[in-house]
């Protein structure tokens, strides 16, 4: 074990290498690391590949826009109420992207059987679907307990990476997820977790008895830094609310590559943060 | 103070789900769907009248009775057969309720028309005994003969398991019923205002038509009553624009 | 739904009938609902398969000494500190139970796939083990990822009853569960679920951020009872301690048929609540 | 106050897992092991103070750095390959390595002896890459030429999916290493009072005799140290019995 914290979101998404399989929680926002994305599109990262754990909205559209991505395997990439995802949907369609088409319950047995270290685990559902036509890493298997039963059979998802934020984590890098329990998941399933916070919480988490039973240990957490507003322009519950003209700007600028290009040198590119000399 | 007994678009369809609703122990409702919810919620308030206690889940709400995050639970809820009934809708649906989440176009994955994606409709679709179709533009467009992708299939081969699927389908214009063995939808009745040949010119699909087809029935004054004061200010929570923009509602404090 | 309150733990016993498959929770105590458990050697309940998730302690052994039990399927069934399960192990040597040896992560995984709604899970290990040798409700199936590639198929375990004890259930019959978060998974794979709780919480636990994140919603509860003290012999933390003189009082008495029968004359036959006139 | 330099057998066999657990980064300890618990714990504080942090995760403790419930958590992450070592023990231990916790005797279920169960054995013993056997009762009773009930085997064919397994033996004679290619223990060390002789009387089964035994090294005055100091205290919260009586010493406040 080395010491987990970094001192800025730019230290953190150095820890993402080119790519690097990344896993991210919803498309609603709050655990969307969002100053770490921003950090990861000044960085120039590339070829990564994101499974949206089981969406996702601004955060992996804004790095497709960027080109920071090969990769999408997605259940929904959307951008809720504001709209469809202007980039995701550009990239899709000009073939600049590999989409994978998946399902939201099949995202996440996926990633337990990743957190279980089993190569697979079955699901119900899906055949028949299109989305099982186009996936040649799926197999329809015979349910071994009955006769002629067949079953889906989803490949293990091991991300190299799950990056989130969340509300705090305590000096041991110990990790408050609250309900968001299918963090938890998704910390097991990779292989390195990387987590933004809003605050620190001034004790160990794991000694209290009512926040322990919802913190993911440090164990799984191998890089945090502090990012105070660090999920804007989503809105994080008890801290901030959805940033409402953010959101319109991203949707008007982003309706085309070059709108986006400003947009992403106003808001992503300038925002560089000082250097401190080494 | 009295209240209008006109009645909105909304409301119709709210009240066109909700009678779709009966029986239900469990109705979850999934993420942009106002009216379903709405409808759920009328449900709920309906059965409450006669003793019966209704579970309602909203992805999205916060009010701790509806709530739920559409995480590993929904899902695993559905999986356990504790959910009766849930909404799905389709940028395109066919006459076999084959629904397309995906977009439009040959040539997937560089379809012409990409949507946001499939969501959990691979599954729900299969699992959950009682699936309402929710459409509100009613068109040749989205009615199709054949979806260009098959997000979820209407139907499944006798030997796949499938406890549940499509059960009806409302649109701006009608309700359809789903005969799932004869997988064929069939016009149930039509809305005030639309007649059987609009439905059937904006229909891209075949479906089987009854001699008579009735007017869906308009929503009873006591109906508009429950929807506007108990109905509007709990959706509100999920949906503020919605709750305002038909009824000029806010979310209960 | 209907009310799931019951007036007192005996009421909750007679919601378990003969022969039903009914799982609890490891061997520690704290959440064995053993006021229940003794409700139900009133009731003189009978045929039980008892599946212990994964192990269990005193509940077991009592209920297979009381004659209540026809099955157990464990990975384990000790007294801990204690000693050996007495009434347990003479029931398997005489073979007037039926015991199906697991292994704890076969047990979860086996709760697991009744918790998803899917017919087996896979899992690594137990290939060679004895366990799978007089298992015949196992399969040894190809990894259809890999090349010759054995993995063990285990069927979904979905029990009738989930039965454990609580430190606290609400009004609206939400329960937490704490760190005990296998609670969930039990609740969530069983058909009915049966809960003690020490004190009622005055709220809506799912309103409660920090509780809500370790409660079982009362979706899962069908049926609950006030049990004060409900874990007795054993602990329950932030309550009352273990009574280790009334453990000593069982491993002394229970080494014989005969003591066992005096043990439950005096602890547990004794102690019928006085019955309202109905 | 000077510390007497007289070891106990428990702080021998403290020392001895100690040195099997060199470079392993997460340790965790099962029910019932406070020698092995220990011997996880002193490895730690040797780790740190050459400025390694190693993990040691204890089923039943109550501090929360080592403190893990044995629940899914623990197998996912042996799954995971999050855990280096473990400790098993076994009322029959064989030569291959085999062990069993289930009972003694023919006719299974219906043995003349019944034990607890297997536990999670029949699953650690495969995932965890360094799992080291633990047992007191050295006798030809308990070191049998075959196991009565295989609990977990301790080699399996090549094509078993299998990152972990046996890696040595310690019991109150001496110390085994297991060679896996071999499929056999070796005898590595005599423990300080015993002889190859006792060991060889009281061992059922057969394994690998170097010319050369040496003894097993005692605890040296600063290792005895630590134990009596930082170590009793920690192991005092899930084992007070056990501390008390090796030490004399109460869990920390």
């Amino acid at each position: 074990m080395k010491d987990p914290f970094l001192p800025n979101v730019d230290q953190l998404a150095a820890e993402v290498p080119d790519g690097a399989k990344i896993v991210v929680f919803k498309a609603e926002g709050g655990t969307a690391a969002m100053a770490a994305t921003r950090a990861l599109i000044r960085r120039a990262v590339k070829g990564l590949h994101v499974v949206t754990a089981p969406t996702s909205g601004l955060q992996t559209d804004i790095l497709v826009g960027a080109g920071c991505v090969a990769t999408v395997e997605t259940s929904g990439v959307t951008m809720g109420e504001y709209g469809q995802a202007p980039c995701f949907n550009r990239a899709v369609r000009a073939g600049t992207i590999r989409v994978i088409d998946s399902t939201c319950p099949a995202v996440y047995a996926g990633l337990q059987a990743g957190e279980k270290g089993i190569p697979f685990m079955p699901l119900r559902g899906l055949i028949g679907s299109d989305i099982v036509k186009y996936r040649d890493d799926y197999r329809i298997i015979d349910n071994p307990f009955a006769e002629d039963d067949p079953i889906v059979a989803l490949p293990a998802i091991v991300p190299d990476i799950a990056l989130f934020h969340v509300s705090m984590a305590d000096r041991l890098g110990n990790v408050y997820v609250g309900r968001n329990r299918e963090l938890l998941i998704m910390a097991h399933a990779a292989r390195k977790t990387l987590v933004t916070y809003e605050r620190l919480y001034d004790g160990n988490l794991l000694a209290n008895d009512e926040l322990a039973a919802a913190t993911l240990s440090d164990m799984y957490v191998d890089g945090l830094a502090a990012a105070p507003q660090g999920a804007r322009p989503y809105g994080v519950l008890g801290f901030y609310d959805d940033d409402v003209d953010q959101f319109a700007a991203y949707m008007t600028m982003a309706r085309t590559e070059e709108g986006l290009r400003a947009y992403l040198d106003r808001f992503v590119n300038e925002a560089v943060p000082a250097v401190a000399a080494e | 103070m009295t209240l209008s007994t006109d009645w909105t678009l909304e409301e119709l369809l709210i009240t066109t789900i909700t009678n779709l609703l009966a029986g239900c122990g469990h109705i979850a409702v999934g993420v942009s769907s106002p009216i379903p919810g709405s409808a759920a919620l009328l449900r709920r308030h309906r059965d409450l009248s006669v003793g019966k206690r209704t579970r309602v889940s909203i992805i999205g709400g916060a009010l701790p009775d509806f709530r739920t995050d559409g995480g590993v639970d929904l899902f695993d809820q559905a999986g356990q057969g504790r959910i009766d009934a849930f909404f799905l809708s389709g940028g395109q649906i066919d006459g076999k309720a084959n629904i397309n989440l995906v977009g439009v176009g040959n040539g997937y994955p560089r379809q012409k028309v990409r949507w946001s994606g499939s969501f959990g409709s691979a599954y729900l679709y299969f699992m959950v005994p009682k699936v309402v179709l929710f459409r509100l533009e009613h068109s040749p467009r989205t009615m199709v003969e054949a979806v260009d992708f098959i997000s979820a299939p209407g139907v499944s081969p006798a030997n796949v398991h499938r406890p549940g699927g499509p059960y009806a389908l409302v649109t701006d214009l009608c309700l359809f019923h789903f005969a799932r063995d004869r997988e064929r939808f069939s016009l149930k009745s039509v809305h005030p205002g639309h007649s059987v040949e609009e439905v059937r010119d904006s229909t891209g699909f075949d479906f089987d038509l009854p001699d008579q087809v009735p007017l869906t029935p308009a929503p009873s004054p006591d109906t508009l009553t429950i929807l506007r004061k108990t109905v509007a200010p709990d959706i509100a929570d999920p949906y503020p624009k919605f709750a305002r923009r038909v009824w000029g509602v806010s979310a209960a404090a």
